[in-house]
């Protein structure tokens, strides 16, 4: 059962995530983006993280992600243009991707190996800390002073995002 | 296997009362708004128009969909389907009931059961936080509308409709965070259960009227916010026909239009059971049943059967004759149901709950008979200005007063 | 690898790299998009799936190490993405209002 | 069970409602309050001495903890012993007398809640510093104190030279402070702890070098705070403040935290004998030092001044003596009669109009009877006359000096001398003779010979311009010596209260107050001293003759000043001068500092080396960045790719280097 709704889910969201590269619209982009959200939070709830799949959806795919779709539809945005160039990012660009992929998944698999005794196996139900009880008391003593300083942060962006909209005004 | 084949039956059924619920909503509220008027509503088909959303739905589905040429296709026809998706799924965290359990029997030589079931479809351990969750999905299929239309008018209903949900979900969270900080569980079961009980005998343990923070002002920002994330009067601005020619949806038709008023009907029934079982003590009765409340639902059953009988004996039209009877047979064969021993404890809860939705979803309606319509800035400045502080100075007053007792 | 053994083991099940490599893999696609792309608005959105493959990796680091501290950095990340968001798509439109375009190839006025 | 943190709590509510309402009060209201908060807090003292047999059972009591980080553990502690108690009933004794005193004197002021909202926050601080059971609450009334010192010197904030008087008595105050920090950062790691009762009695047990090195930075505390050599250059100058800060500040009071201090380190102290013989030397040179200035003044709070500086080497000279009690004892007929003669030269100064230089008053006898009273009860005492309180404590001292070393006592008995000859110097040129003041065309030029202290005093009550006082009063002081023209007039009942109060104390305070006798528990008697009468007699005699002398000088025959004068010459000059002392310092430190700073750091440091440094690190920049600019193609993607280039090839230097391997 886990196996399957982790390769189904996977499979969901790394076929959005292909398709917010591929599109051609920021739309079906911002869309596709939507469903790899969607999909990593039921990952999530796989995981055991309950309270943050709720917040996965809550924040980024019903409020950041309605932001991205609102202001591609204010400015009407169309498919995009193919001006400009970069040489670096044509000759570099992939065989980058690629080797940053091989480490990656290198290292992943040298510290967490698929099988033998090391192998560390997800199983749904084994982890049950991730509830809102649990977040907030960690939030609210552990991680107290980041959270204040994250209100903070969003403090200042709402009034970088106030200064910004003024101009749009006047 | 046993799980499913009592999830499927429970599913048949939600989805069937359900489904006529929200043909039905379409009736009251034309009824409704005609009473208010002064008017006498549908009243041509069926007794009294009870036919009429059967009429209704057998026109939409057979008209014709018009594909306009200039739209985005693939979003145009999945944008109300979104809608319904995410209107519907909902409902299927909502418990509307205590449960019920059926002791083991025999039958057929075989021996079945016990079984037991509690009215639900899913018992979410988050389950508000789910709801909110699914309910902030549901703008996309408005956005999409509005967007693929390749519509001026759609375009601009689909961003007020954006900008509208994103920003009344804000006093909205907060305005549900006030009562589970004293409720103190995510889970909507256990959030009506805990409001079960009587201070001094008989006021109910409800958030609105608990000790210590009343969650009075909770409850109307909450319903406040509910009309605009509902797209309702006085919040309708995304559909606003005078301004918008009908808004998002001005180039929708026959099915995919009907869509739409579904959504926005299985969405109201969703925010009117979540209030009521946040703010209203979702089934617990209003006075205890030691003072009599078992005896309401009958009572109130028994009077309409006698009513239904009252005028079937002197019948205004000629088939009231036959059907205003067959009505009170009903209602008091319901009645006697409803006084059942064997049947109160399962009956009861499902009869509060219900007829606190019925309520909250009559004050959507008298609303939009009763008031007009914002202007777009009164709506965001309402939002941001008045309502946002106003949840955040309850919330932190809650927890205040919270901390303090606790 | 025996396959007989590695099926054995995902019939318990699943191997908390394989998590990780999904992490790996999307965010290998949200650098590719950031790379190709010319829409600001994508480039953006490529950012934010960055941003959730490192968040699935926080949430499976924390699984497997049955602490909640992964969730916390993820909800902190959320956070900042929010009014990250909040902030680059004021900033976008200001851009989109200047110049009229939203190729990232044509705003270059810093350049030299 | 008393609650000894009434004791200052009760003067910093008053602090709290005058500092915050007090502009909005009328002056009855703020006297009322301010005056009922130190009487109250006298009262709770004399009932917590009552309860706890004028500490002969020691209180203790603990509040909360105020700082727990690692080793350190300092609780908010107050401790009431027999020590403690001496200081108590002196703070809050004599500051209640001050401040009713202070309602009369400063009653046409402007500002006047502020003034009696610093004297409460006075008030806190000392009794915070008397009753703290450690050493760090006792820093912090030790520095509570300065800053009201600071704030009260400079009460009249619009003119210059009070302001710079605060400032001095603040920067100097800062030097004594570093030496008691360093004191307590010593104590702390020596003792592990800044208990008075953990500390010292474990203070036996350490090295006495450690021990020798805490009690010289707490003498350099105590010089600071104390008025001693070489750090008592501010007190002179704290005149400036209103004439009650004078008594219940720089006489009576904040000025004998550092005797307090020592006396309290005893058990440090008679571990480290070189210690103590500096502190004896420091105390010694201070007094007769102090009092040979103290000789040529003719600003009368000068004289005070100076007389205070020396009496406070008294002290030191009998802690540095091993006298600890009897530095406590002259602590207390000290506060009595000093405060005495700084109220009462207020009330002279009052009756002048404001006038503070004593070449300018003279036969006041007549005016004011009842200040030339209490003046002479003062003046009595502070001489060593038999039978008053200075007597007795006086002699403690010296006779516990003579017992350390013979030639100590010999230059105190020298001091006493000249302090009986400059106090009655004092008072025979301010009560016998003429009215020397009052005559047109020499109320200009007195500004010089000290300095204006006076405008504190630019009112009187049967004034013509009394209401605009309000709004010039630091400023009126030319106005006020033409105004004043030939009629001083005694001081109202309010002033005079508290001095026949202090007056009886001064006179009868040795025979009511046995101090040594009340803390032999604490410090043990002194041994005999051979030949005590003997010693007695001395001292009596150098008081009887400096009085005499006086008389002689300048009541019988008054051109005999002048010709001194005129044989000392150079000498007379230097003394009256101040031994050019701030002159010295600002040569040897104030100056050097600023020339080094400007020249070194300024120039040299800060233009050169840093200056050099950013224009070189800009220079070598641009270049580099010209080299560099090349890869900036103002393309966010080319950027991006470098970015995921750079971050693989850092993946591969760390996993080639091991990062990788398991």
């Amino acid at each position: 059962m886990d196996l399957f709704f982790f390769l189904l889910f996977a499979f969901i969201a790394v076929a959005c995530a292909v398709s917010v590269v591929l599109q051609k619209h920021p739309i079906s982009c911002a869309l596709s983006l939507v469903g790899t959200m969607a999909s990593l939070a039921v990952l999530y709830l796989l995981l055991g993280a309950e309270f943050i799949a709720m917040v996965q959806v809550i924040v980024y795919a019903g409020a950041i992600m309605v932001l991205f779709v609102f202001v591609i539809m204010l400015l009407n945005a169309g498919e995009e243009s193919s001006k400009g160039r970069s040489w670096i990012a044509k000759i570099a660009g992939l065989p980058a991707l690629a080797a940053l992929l091989g480490i990656l998944g290198y290292a992943m698999l040298t510290f967490y190996p698929m099988v033998g005794p090391k192998a560390s196996l997800v199983h749904f139900g084994d982890f049950t800390g991730g509830g809102a009880k649990e977040i907030g008391t960690a939030l609210f003593t552990e991680y107290l002073l980041p959270f204040e300083v994250t209100s903070i942060l969003i403090l200042i962006a709402i009034l970088g995002a106030i200064v910004l909209a003024r101009k749009e005004i006047d | 296997m046993e799980f499913l084949i009592i999830t499927s039956i429970k599913l048949a059924l939600i989805l069937f009362v359900f489904m006529t619920t929200l043909a039905y909503l379409q009736w009251v509220e034309r009824k409704v708004i005609a009473h208010v008027q002064v008017r006498m509503g549908p009243s041509r088909v069926g007794p009294h128009g009870l036919l009429q959303p059967l009429a209704d739905v057998i026109k939409l589905i057979t008209k014709e969909g018009v594909l306009p040429p200039h739209v985005n296709t693939f979003y145009y026809l999945a944008a109300p389907f979104l809608s319904v998706f995410f209107a519907l799924i909902s409902i299927s965290i909502i418990p509307f009931g205590t449960g019920v359990e059926i002791p083991a029997f025999h039958m057929g030589g075989a021996t079945y059961g016990p079984y037991k079931t509690m009215f639900e479809l899913a018992d979410a351990n988050m389950g508000i936080l789910l709801v909110l969750a699914i309910s902030s999905m549901g703008v996309y299929g408005i956005a999409l509308a509005g967007w693929s239309s390749n519509n001026k008018y759609a375009l601009m209903g689909g961003l007020r409709s954006s900008a509208q949900m994103i920003s009344y979900e804000l006093p909205m969270s907060l305005a549900i965070a006030a009562p589970l900080l004293s409720i103190g569980s995510l889970n909507l079961r256990q959030i009506s259960d805990a409001q079960a009980g009587y201070s001094l005998g008989v006021i109910p343990h409800w958030a609105i009227f608990a000790f210590p923070a009343p969650q009075f002002f909770s409850f109307i920002i909450f319903m406040i916010a509910a009309f605009a994330e509902t797209n309702r009067i006085p919040f309708d601005l995304p559909e606003a026909e005078n301004e918008l020619v009908a808004g998002f949806h001005v180039e929708y038709s026959s099915m995919t239009f009907a869509s739409f008023f579904m959504a926005e009907y299985a969405n109201m029934v969703t925010v009117c059971s979540i209030a009521t079982l946040l703010f209203l003590g979702g089934w617990q009765p209003l006075w205890p049943a030691a003072y009599g409340s078992n005896f309401v639902a009958p009572l109130i059953f028994a009077g309409a059967g006698a009513i239904c009988m009252l005028h079937g004996m002197n019948p205004a039209r000629p088939f009231d004759r036959i059907t205003l009877p067959v009505f009170g047979v009903i209602f008091f064969g319901l009645a006697g149901l409803m006084a059942f021993p064997p049947t109160v404890p399962i009956l009861m809860p499902m009869f509060w709950f219900l007829g606190k939705v019925g309520f909250l979803l009559f004050v959507f309606i008298w609303i939009r008979a009763t008031l007009p319509r914002f202007r777009y800035d009164q709506l965001m400045g309402f939002a941001w200005k008045f309502l946002f502080p106003v949840a955040l100075a309850n919330l932190l007053i809650t927890g205040f007063l919270v901390a303090l007792v606790s | 690898m025996d396959p007989q053994v590695l099926m054995q083991t995902l019939g318990k099940g699943v191997p908390t790299s394989w998590y990780l490599a999904l992490s790996a893999v999307l965010f290998t696609i949200g650098v590719a998009g950031f790379i190709l792309r010319r829409n600001i608005i994508t480039v953006f959105m490529c950012i934010e799936l960055m941003l959730n493959a490192v968040n699935l990796s926080f949430i499976a680091f924390a699984h497997e190490h049955r602490q909640v501290s992964g969730h916390l950095f993820t909800f902190f990340v959320m956070v900042v993405a929010a009014a990250e968001a909040a902030v680059g798509l004021a900033i976008i439109l200001t851009v989109f209002k200047n110049r009229s375009t939203l190729n990232i190839d044509e705003i270059d006025s810093l350049k030299n | 069970m008393q609650n000894l943190w009434l004791i200052p709590a009760l003067p910093f509510i008053g602090f709290l409602i005058n500092g915050i309402l007090g502009r909005k009060l009328s002056k009855a209201v703020v006297s009322a309050i301010a005056v009922l908060s130190v009487v109250l807090s006298f009262g709770l003292v004399v009932s917590v001495g009552l309860s706890s047999g004028w500490g002969e059972h020691p209180i203790h009591q603990h509040y909360f903890t105020w700082i727990r980080s690692g080793g350190v553990d300092i609780g908010w502690d107050f401790m009431v012993d027999k020590l403690t108690m001496i200081m108590l009933m002196v703070v809050t004794g004599i500051g209640s007398l001050i401040h009713i005193y202070a309602t009369g004197y400063m009653a046409h002021e402007e500002g006047y809640y502020r003034f009696f909202a610093y004297l409460n926050l006075f008030m806190f601080f000392m009794l915070n510093l008397v009753l703290g059971a450690n050493y760090l609450l006792l820093f912090v009334g030790w520095e509570g104190v300065g800053l009201c010192s600071y704030l009260l010197i400079g009460f009249y904030f619009v003119k210059k030279s009070a302001t710079t008087a605060g400032n001095k008595a603040f920067i100097v105050n800062r030097i004594g402070d570093f030496g008691f920090s360093l004191a307590m950062f010593l104590i702390f790691i020596t003792f592990g702890s800044l208990d008075f009762g953990k500390v010292l009695s474990a203070a036996p047990g350490k090295p006495v070098e450690v021990l020798t090195a805490i009690a010289l930075l707490m003498l350099l505390g105590a010089t600071g705070k104390s008025a001693q050599i070489p750090l008592y250059v501010w007190l002179p100058d704290a005149m400036e403040g209103p004439t009650p800060v004078s008594a219940l500040i720089h006489a009576a009071t904040m000025v004998t935290a550092g005797v307090y201090m020592c006396s309290r380190s005893a058990a440090i102290f008679l571990k480290a004998p070189i210690a103590m013989e500096t502190v004896a030397i420091v105390g010694l040179a201070t007094a007769v030092f102090a009092a040979t200035i103290g000789l040529t003044q003719y600003d009368i709070k000068k004289v005070f001044a100076y007389s205070t500086v020396s009496q406070l080497g008294y002290m030191f000279l009998g802690v540095g003596v091993g006298a600890f009690s009897a530095g406590i004892w002259h602590l207390m007929t000290h506060a009595f009669f000093k405060a005495l003669l700084f109220m009462g030269a207020g009330s002279v100064i009052h009756a002048c109009g404001g006038e503070q230089d004593m070449r300018k008053m003279g036969g006041l006898k007549k005016y004011t009877p009842w200040t030339c009273g209490v003046l002479a009860c003062a003046s009595l005492a502070i001489a060593g006359v038999p039978g008053t309180s200075g007597f007795f404590s006086k002699d403690a001292i010296l006779t516990a000096a003579y017992g350390h070393a013979p030639w100590m006592f010999w230059v105190g008995v020298v001091t006493a001398g000249m302090t009986a000859f400059y106090v009655w110097r004092a008072f025979w040129m301010t009560f016998w003779g003429e009215y020397r003041g009052g005559d047109a065309g020499h109320s200009h030029d007195h500004g010089h010979a000290h300095t204006h202290g006076h405008d504190d005093h630019a009112h009187a009550h049967n004034h013509s311009h009394d209401h605009d006082h309000d709004h010039g009063h630091s400023h009126s002081h030319d106005d006020h010596g033409h105004d004043h023209h030939g009629t001083p007039h005694e001081s109202p009942w309010s002033m005079l209260a508290p001095l026949v109060v202090l007056a009886f104390l001064s006179l009868a305070g040795g025979f009511l107050f046995n101090v040594p006798k009340f803390l032999e528990s604490m410090f043990p008697l002194h041994e005999e001293v051979p030949n005590e009468e003997m010693l007695m007699g001395v001292s009596i005699f150098a008081g009887l003759i400096g009085i005499a002398l006086s008389y002689f000088m300048y009541v019988a025959n008054k051109e005999l000043p002048g010709k001194i004068r005129k044989a000392l010459g150079g000498i007379y000059t230097l003394v009256y001068n101040k031994y050019f002392v701030d002159e010295f310092y600002d040569a040897t430190v104030v100056r050097p500092i600023i020339e080094g700073s400007t020249e070194v750091l300024w120039h040299g440091l800060d233009q050169g080396v840093i200056d050099g440094a950013v224009n070189g690190a800009g220079t070598g920049s641009r270049s580099i960045g010209g080299v560099l600019k090349h890869l900036q193609s103002g393309n966010i993607r080319s950027y991006a790719t470098w970015v995921v280039v750079g971050a693989v090839i850092l993946l591969i230097t760390v996993g080639m280097n091991g990062g990788l391997i398991r």
